[in-house]
């Protein structure tokens, strides 16, 4: 295990080396944010000041090399918008996010597993065709559109929840069941399939054979064989999730690093761009690897 | 052992090795067969159905279309549907704020979304075969170096990594497709190379090589035709999530720029409207939602008869 | 289970909803016919997402009077702001909440938009380059410092020396600062500064608290900011909310306002932003396009509110030479075949003015006869077209930001349809907003941009800084030049005499009228949807003071 | 029927399997007896329905499998119309099953005692501590040493033969009255499969428990059983006790099995196979299902269907050749045929 884990650190470096380089590549041809962070009426001499100061004029490697150094020493440089250290800014954010991100994983997890389940035990029955058509719905719709109808439907006709920000309980239902319902939808379907490719295994006729009951047989023997690759699903998902935060928490003005990222964006603010990216990298990487490790302690066959 | 139903035949990917006389007569035959098994799926036919529509609206969107992709009509603003009090029959979906008739817009967004949800697909999938093919092959220092680019590309969510290019490039088709397809190629290229790594070490691949066959001649032979399936359903799978993601991007406002008119770019620019006039965005919400639909069924069809492990699923 | 189920209905539901309240409100609509608009399409669909909500109006209304009785006023807008360094935003909607946290030492009137002394008890000009400032002396700043004119050297010093501070450029012109006495300023103005009172009742002006900042550095003051003004600041959390309370010292009194709280939240989403208002969580939203006017009108409770802004949408035209818009002819054309008012009344839904200048009234200098205004004659353009050589048609480019400025994208479509009437084809390029902006700087402006432009200083010297022949707003940009306009332009700036003053930038006015550097459009309208519990006059300058805003 | 020795009466068992391209039969009108702790086989080659036979009992056919007709008396109880509820309480109480593969018959996340377990809690009213107890005690029956030990391991890790001593166990832990044990050496090394039928002979002699075997070779029917019943195409074509099968095999397709047997005393003799294949369900040939096959095929086999016949000792047989008049036809048809 140990050694599984050193493995996999180590493995880590270059990767996030060769995303740093893209993400700082990209930005580099991105051009500077200076003319963006001048009023309409400034001159060319006022953008060339400003940009001497912010040491914009430095070739590419040294910028890079200067990049990295800081990096290293968590240092993403200042935000020129905000006038603050780029990652304090970004990890001021976190919490949103990931209550959001949680908060839609939960929701997916509750609704995919039993669905999934279920579908795949009333095989080619109504029910089946249901989940399984809800399921494709599900991830035929951009979430933007389901954001801007629940709104409508749940918070503003009905009012059932409020219609956004972030607060009570309540305030995420929403933003979760928006964000979450493209993750459910995938997840339905591999759980569904894992499930019927399990119950069709010798083991469980075994059980079966044992006498033991059906719910034992579904979700004793069969569900935490189909949980494992479900799992590594799920980590993959994470990805998933936090792009399609950036589109739901504009919707429901969620003040998370989806937002952050977005306006960054449109004003070229670079140092947010790279200290966002950076942190949801590790993440995703990070939650990645705990999945790994959920499989193997999930799955006694894989040893160290 | 037991007795189980024996499935029906399952095609296998074409080989290469057919002689030319015989294509023709396998053609039809494999048509008809393919045919066959398409009829047998229901959803497999709706999917079918729903992307050959999809398909030909798109490639005769000028012959279709009843008016002008931004035909405008001040004195028509925001005429509501045909069936609807008010609405006219001239535009049968209604007019959006500037007078258009949207199903016009719609039936021109049609060849602009598969334009991108396809293209996107093909440069992804042609830089993904070539980094998979190259890293697989020669293994070595440039398979780490891809493996690891690749990992890079799947830690960052592809919808922020596209708005970062389409923040350096202009958004327009153009760039879309580019930045859709430099980040998506990632998918294809653990594709590729996985299969490149199991058949150079099977035997008869060994055998070629220790007789002197050239290396292209070995993956086109080898492995190209073992990855085709997966290639294809994923591919297909792709040109969805695409156009779903065009949709976002529109929604962030970097995705299809007018005057050119894309489903996602409607239904984005038209989603202020939805409280007070819903059709603006409602008909390419369910024009994106019905093709995706139909592509995603026709997607998973083509899994089940391209991969017999899957039956069923 | 049972959740999940609900799930899967919900997404179906969410489909079928949309087509639910489109018919449904059909139905519905034939029993509670809207006759006084027959016009309003609108009406079938709004009409009905009214109807739905009526059944909790009761609710819409306790939850917005609750709030109210907790004395806290909550304004939305579409963006949050971005720093609390009043030197270095530039931006309206940041310094739109700073003014209830800081104060300027003048101050414009809400109607009027004249200056006033605010902070100032009196002052003297005492020579055309020297004035003199004397504070009240009752004026506190949050953490109980008085403000003295320390406090006044020390802000204006700092955004006269620092250049990276994006203020710099409009109060370098302020000179050296004396202080004279605990309460009293002087300051020695770069040359005559007739529209100085304008600058110092707008963005960079507010006085910052010289001995809180030197203590614990900018970064706290950043974080903790303090100022004097009639609220102090409480939390800030980014993208979502500013959280501002009453401050009881404030100089002019504890019932200067009836807020006890204010809260200023960031909802990007315009349909989000609208919901918030009807379901009574908001009391005044802000940046709301005409679609949304219905809505907001129908819903009882609710209303929206049309109000003059200082912006104006205008093209650039190149007139660079051996660009076809460097032809007048061309130009005329083109202002020619423009329907203004087709704009400003079908597309913007009258949320716009039709002008021929850039200088609106409420600015010193403004021409009123060029305002309300427009030319159209396709007829005329065609004619000039062809005498310019051009009877075969012109393929011009137009270059346009896309949801920067109210309808903006749709301005600029409107505008290629009209053009291609009089045998124009225009390639219009939407470009986003930071490839456009560059564009704009780096003057790769093509022969026509769609610009807004918006001018905090109330004074015609801001807004015809662009058309003098050196100015670096019109170097390779317009390449505009006349020289009775640089003439005029010059002098106005050091006019100490109001009435010629005024005279000479009214006559620069007309020659532009003419010239056409810039194509003038409409002055936009701002627009908000506001609660039926407060009253509130939006501002012409698109400032927020929450004690403007008062309990029906 | 009931003569109280017997415990298994399967009487027209039919089961069918419903696909796209209609019924298929799998099991198509089998009969068949088994007494109270007596040792039976039904062999057949893969294809002839033994194993859907064998599930039909434990009513375990799965979709889109069903019994759609006949009988499976059970203690005098009709199985075929109990409920899966029921059923639950017949399983791996009354009758337990033992599967080919013990490589995937085990659960790969759980371990052995927590299976084992499993079937005891399910249906002894015992706590979990009693069952512990008797898990283990039943692994060291089966032979498996350090039984304490492999109590608390994976699957994974115990090697084939265990694995399948881990499965004997686990069917025989509530003592059932029948074991159904499908190809249980099979997938094993040939010195371990001796092993594991000598196990389960002495545990079935020591607990009175009826075997039904199911195999497709001989030579582990000879080392275990009393009784043999052959199955081809769905269809009991012969049953007989063990020694009379080996010695003189009636259906053509006994002879056939029997000849493609190795046998230690003609090793040097060449191995004769049965020619063909078994046929589909879904393209099964008219009259005498093994006629295509058949090398003593008759005219009369190509269109009619051969009923089983009882012969001499409770031999049955289900083949033309031992029905007088039909073979008088022939014979006068041809002449000079010779009889088998």
């Amino acid at each position: 295990m140990k050694r599984f884990l050193i493995q996999r650190f180590l493995q880590l470096i270059p990767v996030l080396i060769i995303m740093t380089f893209i993400v700082f590549s990209l930005v580099y041809v991105a051009g500077d944010p200076v003319a963006l962070m001048l009023p309409e009426e400034a001159t060319a001499e006022d953008v060339a000041r400003v940009q001497e100061s912010l040491g914009l004029n430095e070739p590419f490697h040294v910028q890079y090399g200067i990049f990295l150094m800081n990096a290293v020493q968590g240092d993403f440089g200042q935000s020129y918008r905000y006038n603050q250290d780029a990652m304090s800014i970004v990890l001021e954010r976190l919490p949103a996010t990931f209550e959001l991100a949680a908060a839609s994983m939960i929701f997916a997890t509750l609704i995919a597993i039993p669905m999934g389940i279920w579908s795949a035990t009333r095989r080619n029955t109504f029910i089946d065709l249901f989940i399984t058509g809800s399921s494709v719905l599900g991830k035929a719709m951009p979430n933007f559109w389901l954001g801007i109808m629940f709104i409508l439907i749940l918070a503003v006709n009905t009012q059932l929840f409020p219609v956004s920000g972030r607060g009570t309980f309540m305030h995420v239902v929403l933003p979760a069941i928006t964000l979450g319902t493209a993750v459910a939808a995938e997840m339905t379907r591999l759980t569904r399939s894992n499930m019927i490719e399990i119950l069709q295994q010798d083991f469980v006729r075994t059980a079966k054979a044992k006498g033991v009951s059906n719910g034992i047989v579904t979700y004793k023997h069969s569900f935490r064989n189909a949980l494992i690759p479900v799992v590594t699903i799920m980590a993959l998902q994470t990805s998933t999730l936090v792009g399609g935060a950036i589109v739901t928490e504009q919707v429901f003005a969620w003040p998370g690093i989806g937002q952050l990222l977005v306006q960054a964006v449109n004003a070229r603010d670079m140092a947010i761009v790279q200290a966002a990216v950076f942190l949801i990298a590790i993440l995703v990487i990070v939650i990645n690897l705990f999945a790994d490790i959920l499989y193997r302690l999930l799955d006694p066959r894989i040893k160290y | 052992m037991s007795q189980q139903v024996t499935p029906e035949p399952v095609p296998e990917p074409q080989g290469p090795a057919a002689p030319d006389s015989m294509k023709k007569h396998q053609k039809k035959s494999s048509f008809v067969r393919w045919m066959k098994l398409l009829l047998k799926s229901k959803t497999g036919t709706v999917g079918f159905l729903i992307v050959m529509v999809v398909f030909i609206v798109g490639i005769f969107s000028d012959q279709i279309a009843p008016f002008g992709v931004n035909e405008q009509n001040y004195a028509n603003m925001l005429v509501p549907p045909a069936w609807q009090e008010g609405g006219s029959s001239e535009h049968f979906l209604g007019t959006d704020n500037l007078g258009r008739d949207i199903l016009s817009r719609i039936i021109y967004g049609t060849t602009i979304s598969l334009l991108v949800g396809i293209f996107s697909v093909v440069v992804a999938g042609i830089l993904g075969m070539a980094a998979g093919l190259f890293a697989g092959y020669y293994g070595g220092w440039i398979d780490t170096v891809t493996m690891r680019m690749v990992d890079a590309f799947l830690s960052i969510p592809n919808i922020l990594f596209i708005l970062v290019i389409l923040t350096v490039l202009n958004p327009g088709i153009m760039t879309l497709i580019f930045a859709i397809g430099v980040t998506n190629w990632v998918i294809y290229a653990r594709l590729i190379r996985g299969e490149v790594l199991s058949v150079k070490e099977r035997e008869y691949v060994k055998a070629a090589r220790s007789i002197g066959t050239k290396n292209l001649t070995i993956i086109r032979r080898h492995v190209l035709p073992n990855v085709f399936s997966t290639f294809i359903v994923i591919s297909t799978l792709s040109v969805a999530t695409t156009i779903i993601l065009e949709a976002s991007l529109s929604f962030l406002g970097m995705g299809v720029q007018p005057p050119d008119v894309s489903w996602g770019y409607m239904l984005a620019d038209g989603r202020d409207y939805l409280a007070t006039n819903w059709w603006l965005a409602t008909f390419p919400g369910l024009a994106i939602t019905i093709t995706v639909l139909g592509i995603i069924f026709l997607g998973d069809w083509l899994r089940d008869v391209l991969d017999p492990r899957s039956q069923g699923r | 289970m049972k959740m999940t189920l609900k799930r899967s209905v919900g997404g179906f539901s969410a489909l079928s909803l949309a087509f639910l309240v489109a018919c449904g409100g059909n139905e519905e609509n034939n029993n509670t016919t809207n006759v006084a608009d027959p016009e309003d399409t609108n009406d079938n669909a709004a009409e009905e997402t009214n109807n739905n909500a009526a059944g909790n109006e009761d609710n819409t209304e306790a939850e917005a009077e609750e709030l109210l009785e907790d004395s806290t006023l909550v304004l939305a807008m579409g963006t949050d702001m971005v720093s609390w360094d009043i030197h270095d935003h530039g931006n309206t909607s940041t310094e739109a909440v700073h003014v209830n946290v800081f104060d300027y030492l003048f101050k414009r009137d809400s109607e009027t938009m004249e200056v006033e002394p605010h902070l100032v008890a009196d002052y003297e000009n005492i020579e055309d380059d020297v004035w003199e400032f004397t504070l009240h002396d009752d004026i506190y700043f949050h953490n109980g410092d008085q403000m003295t004119a320390e406090d006044v050297k020390f802000t204006f010093d700092r955004v006269i020396e620092d250049d990276t501070l994006s203020e710099h450029s409009r109060f370098v012109q302020l000179g050296e600062i004396e202080v004279v006495d605990d309460l009293t300023v002087r300051m020695n103005t770069d040359g005559p500064q007739p529209s100085l009172l304008n600058r110092l009742a707008g963005t960079g002006a507010s006085i910052l608290p010289k001995e809180y900042i030197e203590e614990n550095g900018m970064d706290h003051f950043l974080s903790e900011p303090i100022g004097s003004g009639p609220y102090e600041f409480d939390e800030w959390a980014r993208d979502d909310r500013v959280v501002l309370t009453k401050f009881d010292d404030y100089f002019l009194g504890d019932d200067f306002t009836e807020w006890e709280e204010v809260v200023f939240r960031a909802i990007p989403e315009t349909s989000t932003r609208v919901g918030e208002l009807l379901t009574g969580n908001a009391h005044v939203v802000t940046d709301i396009p005409p679609n949304e006017w219905s809505r907001i009108d129908d819903n009882d409770g609710t209303r929206h509110i049309n109000a003059d802004s200082n912006r104006e949408m205008l093209i650039i035209t190149r007139q660079t030479e051996g660009v076809a818009t460097s032809d007048p002819r061309v130009v005329e054309a083109i202002d020619l075949a423009i329907d203004n008012e087709a704009i400003t009344e079908q597309v913007m839904q009258g949320s716009g003015t039709p002008t021929r200048t850039r200088v609106t009234p409420g600015n010193v200098g403004a021409n009123e006869d060029l305002y309300d205004t427009f030319v159209y004659d396709q007829d005329r353009a065609r004619e000039l077209l062809a005498e310019a050589g051009y009877e075969d048609g012109l393929e011009i480019t137009m270059q346009s930001p896309q949801g920067r400025y109210l309808m903006d994208s749709d301005i600029a479509e409107v505008i290629v349809g009209m053009l291609s009437e009089v045998g124009i084809t225009v390639d219009l390029q939407f470009l986003e907003w930071s490839q456009f902006i560059e564009h704009y700087q780096n003057n790769t402006n093509e022969e026509l941009m769609l610009l807004g432009l918006a001018s905090s200083l109330f004074d015609a010297a801001q807004n015809l800084d662009h058309y003098t022949t050196t100015s670096p707003l019109n170097e390779g940009r317009m390449d505009y030049s006349n020289e009775e306009v640089d003439e005029l332009f010059e002098a106005a700036l050091v006019n100490m005499d109001p009435d010629e003053r005024e005279q000479q930038y009214q006559r620069i006015q007309e020659i532009l009228a003419e010239e056409r550097p810039h194509i003038y459009l409409h002055s936009i309208n701002m627009n908000y949807g506001v609660s039926d519990l407060v009253d509130y006059e939006p501002r012409q300058d698109e400032l927020y003071y929450a004690n403007e805003i008062t309990r029906r | 029927m009931s003569n109280g020795k017997e415990l298994l009466n399967v009487n027209q068992l039919q089961t069918h399997f419903f696909t796209e391209n209609g019924a298929i039969p799998s099991v198509n009108g089998v009969s068949f007896q088994v007494n109270k702790g007596e040792l039976v086989a039904i062999v057949g080659e893969s294809g002839s329905g033994k194993s859907v036979t064998s599930l039909s009992i434990m009513g375990l056919v799965e979709e889109p499998g069903k019994i759609v007709g006949g009988e499976i008396m059970f203690e005098d109880k009709d199985l075929a119309k109990y409920t899966n509820k029921q059923m639950r309480k017949i399983r791996g109480n009354d009758i337990a099953m033992i599967f080919q593969e013990p490589l995937t018959s085990l659960n790969p996340v759980f371990t052995i005692g927590n299976q084992l377990r499993e079937a005891i809690l399910q249906h002894q009213n015992v706590d979990k501590a009693t069952a512990k107890k008797m898990s283990i005690d039943m692994l060291t029956q089966v032979g498996i040493p350090r039984a304490d030990k492999v109590y608390s391991s994976f699957p994974h890790s115990l090697s084939g033969g265990m694995r399948q001593r881990v499965m004997i166990a686990m069917a025989l832990s509530c003592n059932p009255k029948l074991l159904i044990a499908d190809e249980p050496t099979t997938a094993l090394d040939v010195t371990i499969q001796a092993q594991i039928l000598e196990l389960m002979k002495d545990l079935v002699k020591k607990m009175d428990t009826a075997i039904i075997l199911i195999t497709h070779d001989l030579g582990v029917v000879a080392e275990l059983v009393d009784r043999v019943i052959v199955m081809y195409a769905g269809q009991v074509v012969e049953q007989s006790d063990v020694f009379s099968l080996f010695k003189d095999p009636k259906h053509p397709y006994t002879k056939g099995l029997l000849d493609s047997t190795p046998k230690i005393q003609d090793l040097n003799e060449e191995l004769i196979s049965i020619k063909g294949t078994v046929p589909t369900p879904a393209n099964m040939p008219d009259g005498c299902k093994f006629h295509p096959r058949c090398p003593h095929a008759m005219d009369h086999c190509i269109s009619n269907e051969p009923k089983l016949d009882t012969l001499e000792n409770g031999r049955e047989v289900r083949c033309w050749l031992y029905d007088e008049e039909v073979m008088a036809d022939e014979q006068s048809k041809n002449g000079n045929e010779q009889s088998p």
